[in-house]
């Protein structure tokens, strides 16, 4: 177990790593001098650019830029932003920092749980008219994306109906499309997932020994069928948040919600590297820090793996 | 669905009624009419002909990152299940990597470097696909390889090239096209959000998830370009979708119960 | 008692299972006559298996040499070891595993063949010749495996292994997967084929009243370690070690008890084999020593080798 | 709708049928079984895959796979009624009538349940004892399986245990609520030799002890003659011939049997050449017209083809056939 739990700290470490060192090489082989950009119409201002150069550490070797970079964010010091010169990228993400999480959390808890009823229903009503039913919802609610499924409905509920503001943030009738748009691919993932891994349980032998037993439907299915998938379901769980941070993205951007998805995109297309690759570098330490909770509860559910010899 | 898809997108710029980038604007998001069937976006082009030759961008994208990954992953995936050892430590720590990271951020940042554009997209979910083939073939060949029949070839005298070629290989392919085309479905979301972010398909190049991006702002007063290409996105990938379900029910009867 | 088709001369095969060392086979000695036949049983996780796949150099020993007609088979160069391949074949335990699905039934035999280069007039004649070797209809070769019965697959299976014309055929639980009247066409066969070609065979299977039916010779094996060996005869009516003796008795069979008070306890984890004498923790018989020494394979009666310190003694 | 019980009866099966599809898919697996125990009887049902055996167990304790139809006169099983009863009934029925042990341990238990908790399931959902007492009797249950330390062992996972622990966990788990009757399913096919002979020992006692019947589904008649009473033996979804095991096992009167007997190599003495049966068991998607043994049997005359002959008595033993291999009457033992 402990060997099992030091192969995914590990990994966990890796991949942060990875990041750092990819976010690194983003911010300084870009296309072109930020400095110049930064200077705008001062472009022949030479203290200015000596200054900003300094400021951002760029008059340094690589090496050493590397190692500021590393320590500052251990520090939790993102850098600063090439769009807004001197201001750390920290304030510029500081509104996102509190929008984002609030999106993809409660998407997270709908989705899990929603996509968990409708598949766990899926299954044992297998084959009937429900099923179908479910199944060709989930299927298109896999196949469309995410923004299609929101131009549908901002136009039929916000537009002809009236019912839901358009776009922006701040009110609780803001964040229900928002919400719903971002958790509608993940819960019908989820639910598919669930409807096959819940038959396949249904389907072992111990399911039939504990029908052998007496134990009633339900208990079959809650306590042994549904139990037993979920040691499977933990490791794509993990997966479908990679599902969620997308449509986070992709609702700040429809929305118009200056979140962190939105920042990053807005960053892109202003040249604001340091504010892309530190939103970048939050959502893989999110991730991360979500797929290792996963690997930690996997092993609290399934014993084969707590009480393996190490 | 698939067979009129594809014909579309190979036929696209003969059935495009118009050029898809000849601008008029007096037809600045004009409604439908005998001349622009689906109207005319904000610069006043014909949506019909931009749907049409999005398409092909859609399709040309899917396939061309389809066969990249599908070399690499099953020539990786390969080597990692049957030569074992070292290489499979290191083929498969790469893939965990990558999966480690979503999709969208490993797009954002090549996007970042590479700046937005086809070959951005194309090489960023190429990044993103190869992995899920290269361990479905890997799983495949370390299954694979304790067969039973395997083993007899071995003992045969049949050499490693060729049980790889005639063992192994045709009895991956029921999985991998199913895969393949569950994958075209994903890999065409997949373009449509990031040129739906404005990270991938740029102008004058038509996309569906650009001219729903671009339509959105209107969808109060002109919903045609946004639904029109909501309605091609949608119904492509569900096409594909249902295609590639269909395609496993038919080819491996044990996972028909989807 | 001379022309030793195949020896095995103090082979072991270890794996490496969670860190730990499984000797999966132990020092094994082992000498395969011409033209007869040897069988080898033990319980499942025993080593037979792994004893067959040294054989055949399908993976190569840990430590020991595996000889064929004396000469080094690890020390073959690649192109004698193909041609060495055509010499001896194995026949598996599942029919439906060791037939690709995908290959036609006459590409399956045939398969042996092509590895040896034979030109395709040769390979189609030779089809031809094992089918009706096997008693398998000639139309069988443009058909699928999954055309067939498990009866008939096992018979493609002993085609197959036939068709390079061997001298030395392996039998690894080639009968255990089939239905008892099924069990008993193959097993004629085998011993028909045997006698028409002059086959040597090593008889691998968990089944004792199989291994009897076919053998001359026997080996029981127990935790990777060969804990006796003899004729047939003797080996069944005159058991020396221990361990014999519990698996004779507890063989269920009509007209005769079931003794299964002689029995006890399962056998040991393999990553954690006893000392001494494997055996000990379910011997009857063990004493101090039985603890501290592993007891060689020697000679407990005339021709009859017996790894235990006490051989032939009863328990009571 | 009440039933008139014999006290002694542990098992009555009357012309079960199973039958899976419609129309031309149609397919009978099961025709006609017809069986009954008593009390403290082991009746071993005998047979090749395919032939039906597994399925008339199964069938009689309601757990075939979804899509199987059954239809039976009467199906009492421990003393209950399990062919009307549905739903709630039948899961008060299950686990406490009758105790099921299956064939693979490793995939019959739950592995993410301790044997502690999968024994004490059934004690919990019929006995309603309280925590305490239930732990127990599952205590009481494991010694009485032969587990060494009982009490230690009933947090152990399955996969922490070896494959013969494994089959005595499930027969505890089966006989947690005392039933009157037991399936086991080739409860030995999965262990070693060696094993084998200490769990077929166990349940042979465990019936004797506690008076319960047991129906063992097995293909192996060594271990027919190991532990039953009575055989059953199967061919092609039908029964062709019962009678007490010792009896049948030395002289069958069907042809089949006789043939399955005659294939067996011995551990206890070796024959120049086994007398193989010729053919093959025939698929259920295309039985024989007739007697279904007709075309692989040396005694078939033209009416085998034609008619299906029934399960006459004779003496202790019944036998389905029109050439009979002896026709000498037997006295009761």
């Amino acid at each position: 177990m402990s060997q099992y739990l030091a192969r995914r700290i590990a990994s966990f470490v890796a991949m942060i790593a990875v990041a750092v060192i990819a976010t690194f090489i983003a911010n300084r082989f870009v296309p072109g001098d930020p400095v110049l950009v930064m200077l705008g119409d001062q472009s022949s201002n030479l203290d200015l650019a000596a200054r900003l150069r300094a400021d951002y550490g760029l008059d340094l070797p690589l090496h050493e830029q590397f190692v500021r970079y590393v320590t500052g964010l251990l520090r939790g010091d993102l850098g600063l932003s090439f769009r807004f010169p001197g201001v750390p990228v920290g304030e510029v993400i500081a509104d996102g920092l509190r929008i984002s999480p609030v999106i993809g959390l409660a998407a997270l808890v709908l989705s899990l749980t929603l996509g968990t009823l409708l598949g766990a229903i899926a299954a044992v009503r297998a084959g009937s008219l429900v099923d179908t039913g479910l199944m060709f919802v989930v299927v298109i609610g896999l196949s469309v994306p995410g923004f299609v499924v929101a131009t549908g409905l901002v136009w039929l509920l916000s537009v002809r109906l009236g019912w839901l503001p358009v776009a922006g943030w701040g009110t609780p009738q803001q964040a229900i499309l928002p919400i719903i748009v971002a958790a509608i691919g993940p819960i019908a993932y989820f639910a598919r997932l669930t409807r096959t891994f819940l038959l396949e349980t249904l389907g072992q032998d111990y399911v039939r020994t504990a029908r052998a037993k007496g134990v009633p439907e339900r208990g079959v299915v809650l306590h042994h069928a549904l139990r037993n998938a979920t040691v499977p379901l933990l490791t794509v769980a993990g997966i479908m948040m990679g599902g969620l941070i997308t449509g986070t993205i992709v609702v700040e951007n429809i929305f118009n919600i200056q979140g962190l998805g939105r920042i990053a995109v807005t960053s892109i297309a202003a040249r604001d590297y340091p504010v892309t690759m530190g939103i970048v570098l939050l959502f893989t330490l999110f991730y991360g820090t979500i797929n290792l909770l996963v690997d930690i509860a996997y092993v609290l559910v399934d014993p084969r793996i707590r009480l393996a010899v190490s | 669905m698939v067979v009129f898809i594809v014909l579309v997108a190979v036929f696209a710029h003969w059935l495009a009624p118009h050029s898809y980038t000849r601008t008029d604007l007096f037809m600045s998001w004009s409604l439908p009419d005998a001349r622009y069937l689906l109207g005319g976006d904000a610069v006043g082009r014909d949506i019909l002909s931009r749907l049409l030759v999005g398409a092909q961008v859609s399709l040309t994208i899917a396939f061309s990152v389809l066969t990249i990954v599908l070399i690499v992953g099953t020539v990786l995936g390969t080597i990692a299940g049957w030569h074992g050892g070292w290489a499979d430590g290191l083929i498969t720590r790469a893939t965990d990597l990558t999966l480690a990271f979503p999709e969208l951020i490993i797009a954002i940042i090549v996007a970042a470097i590479m700046g937005p554009g086809v070959p951005a997209v194309i090489v960023a979910l190429s990044l993103v696909g190869w992995t899920g083939i290269a361990r479905i073939v890997r799983s495949l060949t370390l299954s694979l390889r304790n067969e039973a029949f395997v083993e007899a070839a071995m003992a045969a005298g049949t050499r490693p090239a060729a049980i790889i070629v005639f063992h192994l290989l045709p009895n991956m392919v029921p999985a991998l096209v199913v895969r393949a085309t569950a994958g075209i479905g994903f890999i065409i979301m997949e373009e449509a959000t990031l040129s739906f972010l404005g990270l991938g398909v740029q102008e004058p190049q038509p996309t569906w998830g650009g001219m729903i991006r671009d339509g959105l702002p209107a969808l109060r007063t002109e919903p045609w370009m946004a639904m029109a290409a909501s309605a091609a996105l949608a119904f492509t990938i569900v096409g594909f979708n249902l295609f590639g379900d269909g395609l496993r029910d038919a080819l491996d009867p044990r996972g028909a119960r989807r | 008692m001379s022309d030793p088709v195949l020896t095995l001369d103090r082979v072991s095969r270890d794996y490496v299972r969670a860190g730990r060392r499984l000797a999966a086979v132990d020092e094994v000695d082992l000498v395969v006559h011409r033209g007869k036949t040897l069988g080898i049983v033990g319980e499942s996780g025993c080593g037979k298996s792994t004893l067959a796949r040294l054989a055949l150099h399908l993976v190569p020993p840990s430590s020991g040499r595996v000889l064929r007609e004396g000469q080094d088979i690890a020390r073959l160069d690649a192109g004698a070891l193909r041609r060495l391949r055509a010499r001896m074949q194995i026949v598996f335990q599942d029919p439906n595993a060791s037939l690709n699905p995908r290959w036609r039934v006459g590409a399956i035999i045939a398969e042996p063949l092509r590895a040896q280069g034979w030109s395709r007039q040769k390979r189609l004649d030779r089809v031809s010749e094992v089918l009706d070797l096997v008693g398998l209809p000639q139309d069988a070769v443009d058909r699928l495996p999954s055309a067939f019965s498990g009866g008939q697959k096992q018979r493609i299976g002993i085609a197959r292994a036939l068709a390079p014309e061997p001298d030395l055929l392996i039998c690894d639980e080639a009968v255990s997967a089939l239905d008892a009247s099924i069990q008993a066409q193959i097993l004629n066969l085998l011993t028909d084929l045997q006698a028409r070609l002059g086959l040597t065979m090593v008889f691998i299977s968990h089944n004792l009243a199989v291994v009897r039916h076919v053998s001359q010779r026997v080996a029981v094996m127990y935790l990777g370690r060969i804990v006796e060996l003899a004729s047939e005869a003797d080996l069944f009516d005159r058991p020396q070690h221990p361990y014999t003796r519990t698996l004779i008795a507890a063989v269920p069979e009509p007209g005769r008890p079931l003794q299964a008070g002689s029995v006890r306890g399962e056998p040991p984890d393999a990553l954690a084999p006893p000392s001494g004498c494997h055996f000990h923790p379910r011997c009857p018989l063990a004493q101090n020593i039985c603890r501290r020494i592993s007891p060689p394979l020697i000679e407990a009666a005339s021709g009859h080798l017996a790894s235990c310190h006490f051989p032939g003694a009863s328990a009571s | 709708m009440t039933i008139p019980v014999d006290l002694h009866e542990a098992l009555t099966i009357e012309d079960l049928r199973v039958g899976i599809g419609r129309g031309r898919d149609r397919v009978e697996l099961l025709d006609g079984i017809s069986l009954s125990l008593r009390r403290g009887e082991i009746l071993a049902l005998v047979g090749e895959s395919g032939s039906g055996k597994s399925m008339t167990a199964l069938a009689a304790a309601r757990l075939l796979p979804p899509g199987a139809e059954l239809g039976a006169r009467r199906l009492v099983v421990g003393g209950a009624d399990v062919a009307s009863a549905g739903g709630a009934a039948l899961d008060r029925i299950r686990g406490k009538s009758f105790g099921f042990v299956f064939q693979e341990p490793m995939t019959s238990l739950n592995p993410l349940l301790t044997i502690g908790e999968q024994i004490a399931e059934p004690i919990r959902l019929h006995l309603h004892l309280d925590r305490a007492a239930t732990r127990s009797r599952v205590i009481d249950l494991l010694g009485a399986v032969g587990f060494p330390a009982a009490s230690t062992r009933l947090d152990d996972y399955p996969h922490q245990l070896s494959g013969g622990q494994r089959q005595r966990a499930m027969i505890a788990m089966a006989i947690a609520c005392n039933p009157p009757f037991l399936f086991a399913d080739e409860p030995t096919t999965a262990l070693d030799v060696t094993t084998q002979a200490q769990v077929l020992t166990l349940l042979r006692s465990l019936c004797r002890e506690r008076g319960m019947g047991m129906l063992l589904i097995t293909h192996d008649l060594g271990v027919v003659s190991a532990v039953a009473d009575r055989v059953a033996v199967m061919y092609a979804g039908r029964i062709v011939e019962t009678g007490p095991a010792a009896a049948v096992l030395a002289a069958p009167h069907h042809p089949y049997a006789d043939a399955l007997r005659r294939a067996l190599p011995r551990v206890s003495a070796k024959v120049a050449r086994l007398e193989a049966l010729e053919g093959q068991p025939p698929s259920p998607r295309a039985f024989p017209t007739g007697c279904r043994f007709h075309p692989r049997c040396a005694r078939a005359t033209a009416r085998c083809r034609t008619s299906v002959p029934a399960l006459v008595p004779s003496g202790l033993r019944t036998v389905a056939c029109f050439n009979p291999i002896a026709e000498t009457k037997e006295t009761a033992p």
